[in-house]
């Protein structure tokens, strides 16, 4: 299934237009985020998410903090939050390595929106969770490591 | 040669140690970052739709059901269920006593309910029910009154099936909830047999469960232990889940309700 | 029809923090059932608050995230009694608004 | 003299606990007859107890005598390797090991049971998330070392550990049909192979 679906994103069927030119970096990434992201959501491998989302390979930086536990007791269930004291925070995306699709969830910021945000996510094991952070037009990144357990009984 | 071996042993003992804690902890630190923002919620926003609604062939609410407090008090009933009910002549816990309302309230047959999948149909509602009931016991103490003989019978019937072993795995609940300070994979196993371990145990289910997605009520709890103590499947509402939940909870008298829960 | 949500809005020191549950499936399209068949995905693809009519977020979701999915955000601003509203809507094209007063 | 004084009080506490039981048996017979149903492989039968059961459903353990008598008959279920091979794959053995699965009503006719090793005990050096109702097994080959008849006694010990304890918390994993031969032969290897992550850090 999921490799099927990565051979149709390699010929290029599949994406939406919109997703297509973002892609290929024709349009920009914001305007895709208008409708939902499916180009970024359905891009598979960390890198190619990055790239989905017109991030290129951004640096990393120590004033993003991502706020989830060394160990989670469930992958069905993993907080994770992300804050920033970086300024003119645009958006906020968190992004699962080892996931099928890496990108787990984007959060754009209106002016006044302060940069904290939490959720929950799943994670099939254990992995990187990055935080990318659009701030003042560029694209920055913090990672931590999530060990994901196997619960009691049967499971 | 032989002290090498020991002072590597021992370095291992003092390093695996160190390791056990620091996971317990951030399996801790996990428990609290999900503790806020309990989905239970979700499930009570329905329950106390529910309870309102008129329902069933007599279309009828669940707001005059006497949960033991007298008809339609829902503040700080399931802290002394189960209990003793003289109208039905048995000891009911809050699923049975739900059955009871929803037959003699709205004639809704308590088959539907027990024969319902987990999570459907009138077990749905079941579930809905619980979480609203039970978030109304949040902080209350945990009083179950022992004074009727025949809640002392249930709660030694109760002691007996706790300890009873059998099945292919020759599991009791003992095997699991009959020791101080083990834990099964990660998660830490209550001692059963202590006022603190019944305590946390009882005082902390129903609960939404993050594997599954799911809140769980008592006799959902019971079940699965059974399933994984590899008994057969007892029946909904029956009284080996009922004398349980009575061996549970007045063996926890006193400790604090949490309910509802929020488990792995 | 969609489950409420359950959202809680309370505004300290000029700020205000949102924290939002929704009663949602969220299934990846890569699960199986028990007889083995694909169960098709459904899960929440977006999401925005508003406040007075403002919007202080806009968010979207991947199958990633968790069933019954939990948020919390803050947005400078917001007095006691003013109007938090919050809408999703999902990939089968179902939704859901609900709103809480700032407490 | 202190002891006899002491035992007294002891024994009729015991014989209280056994009258109280004894009143009360028809009706907990009664109560599980009537709670529990067949569901899928976990048939009703399951609720009728072995003997040896029966006699460890106490809160406390029976008498020496009865635990010597019951790890005696317990002994003679145990059936070592007919080919004398002990061991097989440690890799194998770790996914036993670490699987739960198995004789619960979910579960289909089993041929590939889980052990639920790390629901009780450490093993690898690894896997942080481990039970602790029964002892680590952390380097049970170093520890252990590998002679003849501590790799006879391990055997045993999965094969069925009422042999050696008469209440133990642990299954008769080999009596019992929960794993097959071949399946206990993997987790040997799991426990004793030098190159096994429960022996190599």
């Amino acid at each position: 299934m999921i490799k099927q679906r990565r051979e149709v994103l390699k010929t290029g069927g599949g994406l939406g237009v919109l997703g297509l030119l973002a892609a290929a970096g024709v349009i920009k990434p914001e305007l895709a985020l208008a409708a939902w992201n499916e180009s970024a959501f359905k891009a598979g491998s960390l890198e190619k998410t990055l790239a989905a989302l017109g991030a290129g390979k951004p640096a990393n930086s120590g004033d993003i903090s991502i706020n989830a536990p060394d160990i989670a007791e469930n992958g069905a269930v993993v907080p994770i939050g992300v804050s920033t004291s970086l300024p003119k925070v645009e958006s906020i995306a968190i992004l699962i390595e080892k996931n099928p699709d890496a990108l787990a969830a984007i959060f754009k910021l209106p002016e006044g929106t302060e940069a904290n945000v939490q959720t929950r996510c799943k994670m099939g094991q254990t992995s990187n969770v990055y935080a990318l952070v659009k701030a003042d037009g560029k694209f920055l990144m913090a990672m931590k490591e999530v060990k994901v357990t196997l619960g009691g009984c049967g499971g | 040669m032989k002290h090498s071996v020991l002072a590597g042993l021992l370095a291992w003992a003092v390093c695996s140690g160190v390791q056990a804690d620091s996971a317990t902890d951030e399996i801790a630190r996990y428990r609290e970052m999900i503790a806020d923002g309990n989905p239970s919620e979700l499930f009570a926003l329905q329950g106390e739709a529910l309870w309102k609604q008129k329902r069933g062939p007599k279309n009828a609410s669940l707001e005059q059901c006497d949960l033991g407090l007298g008809p339609g008090v829902v503040k700080g009933a399931s802290a002394r269920l189960p209990r003793y009910f003289k109208d039905t002549g048995k000891v009911e816990d809050l699923e049975t006593r739900l059955m009871t309302c929803m037959q003699t309230l709205q004639g809704i047959d308590p088959k539907l309910v027990i024969d319902a999948p987990w999570g459907k149909g009138e077990k749905e509602t079941m579930q809905a029910l619980v979480a609203y009931i039970v978030t109304e016991s949040n902080g209350e103490k945990i009083a179950i009154d022992m004074r009727p003989p025949q809640m002392k019978k249930m709660y030694e019937l109760g002691k007996m099936a706790f300890y009873y072993r059998g099945g292919p795995m020759d599991f009791s609940c003992a095997t699991c909830h009959g020791d101080k300070d083990k834990r099964i994979r990660l998660q830490d196993l209550p001692d059963l047999r202590t006022q603190a371990g019944a305590a946390a145990g009882w005082g902390t289910w129903p609960a939404y469960r993050v594997s599954n997605g799911q809140f769980w009520t008592m006799q959902h709890r019971l079940s699965d232990c059974f399933r994984q103590q590899r008994f057969p499947e007892p029946i909904y509402g029956s009284d080996v889940t009922i004398a349980l939940s009575v061996y549970m909870a007045a063996t926890g008298n006193g400790g604090t309700v949490l309910t509802p829960g929020i488990k792995r | 029809m969609a489950n409420p949500m359950k959202i809680r809005a309370a505004s300290k020191d000029g700020v205000t923090e949102v924290k939002v549950l929704m009663s949602h499936e969220m299934e990846t399209g890569q699960r199986k059932d028990s007889s083995g068949n694909l169960v098709p995905a459904h899960f929440i693809t977006e999401l925005t608050a508003t406040w007075n009519g403002k919007t202080v977020l806009e968010a979207q979701f991947g199958p990633a995230v968790s069933k019954n999915p939990y948020l919390a955000f803050k947005f400078k601003g917001g007095a006691k009694g003013d109007k938090v509203v919050v809408s999703w809507k999902d990939n089968k094209g179902d939704s859901r608004t609900d709103e809480a007063a700032i407490a | 003299m202190k002891k006899l004084l002491l035992a007294a009080p002891l024994l009729w506490a015991l014989q209280g606990v056994a009258l109280a039981n004894d009143e009360l048996r028809p009706a907990f017979k009664a109560m599980l007859d009537a709670s529990f149903k067949t569901t899928g492989i976990a048939a009703k039968y399951r609720i009728y107890q072995l003997d040896f059961q029966a006699a460890c459903s106490q809160p406390k353990p029976p008498p020496a005598s009865v635990q010597k008598a019951i790890e005696a008959a317990q002994m003679q279920t145990i059936r070592y390797p007919a080919d004398g091979h002990y061991f097989g794959d440690w890799r194998e053995g770790e996914k036993i090991a670490i699987s739960g699965r198995g004789l619960t009503w979910t579960d289909k006719t089993p041929t590939d049971n889980g052990g639920g090793c790390y629901n009780c005990h450490q093993m690898s050096h690894h896997e942080i998330a481990y039970g602790t109702i029964g002892p680590s097994l952390l380097n049970y080959g170093n520890v252990r070392g590998r002679s003849e008849d501590i790799i006879k006694y391990t055997w045993g010990k999965i094969w069925n550990a009422k042999a050696f304890n008469a209440c133990s918390n642990m299954p008769r994993n080999g009596d019992a049909e929960i794993l097959t031969e071949e399946q206990i032969r993997h987790l040997m290897a799991y426990l004793f192979d030098p190159a096994s992550p429960v022996n190599k850090p």
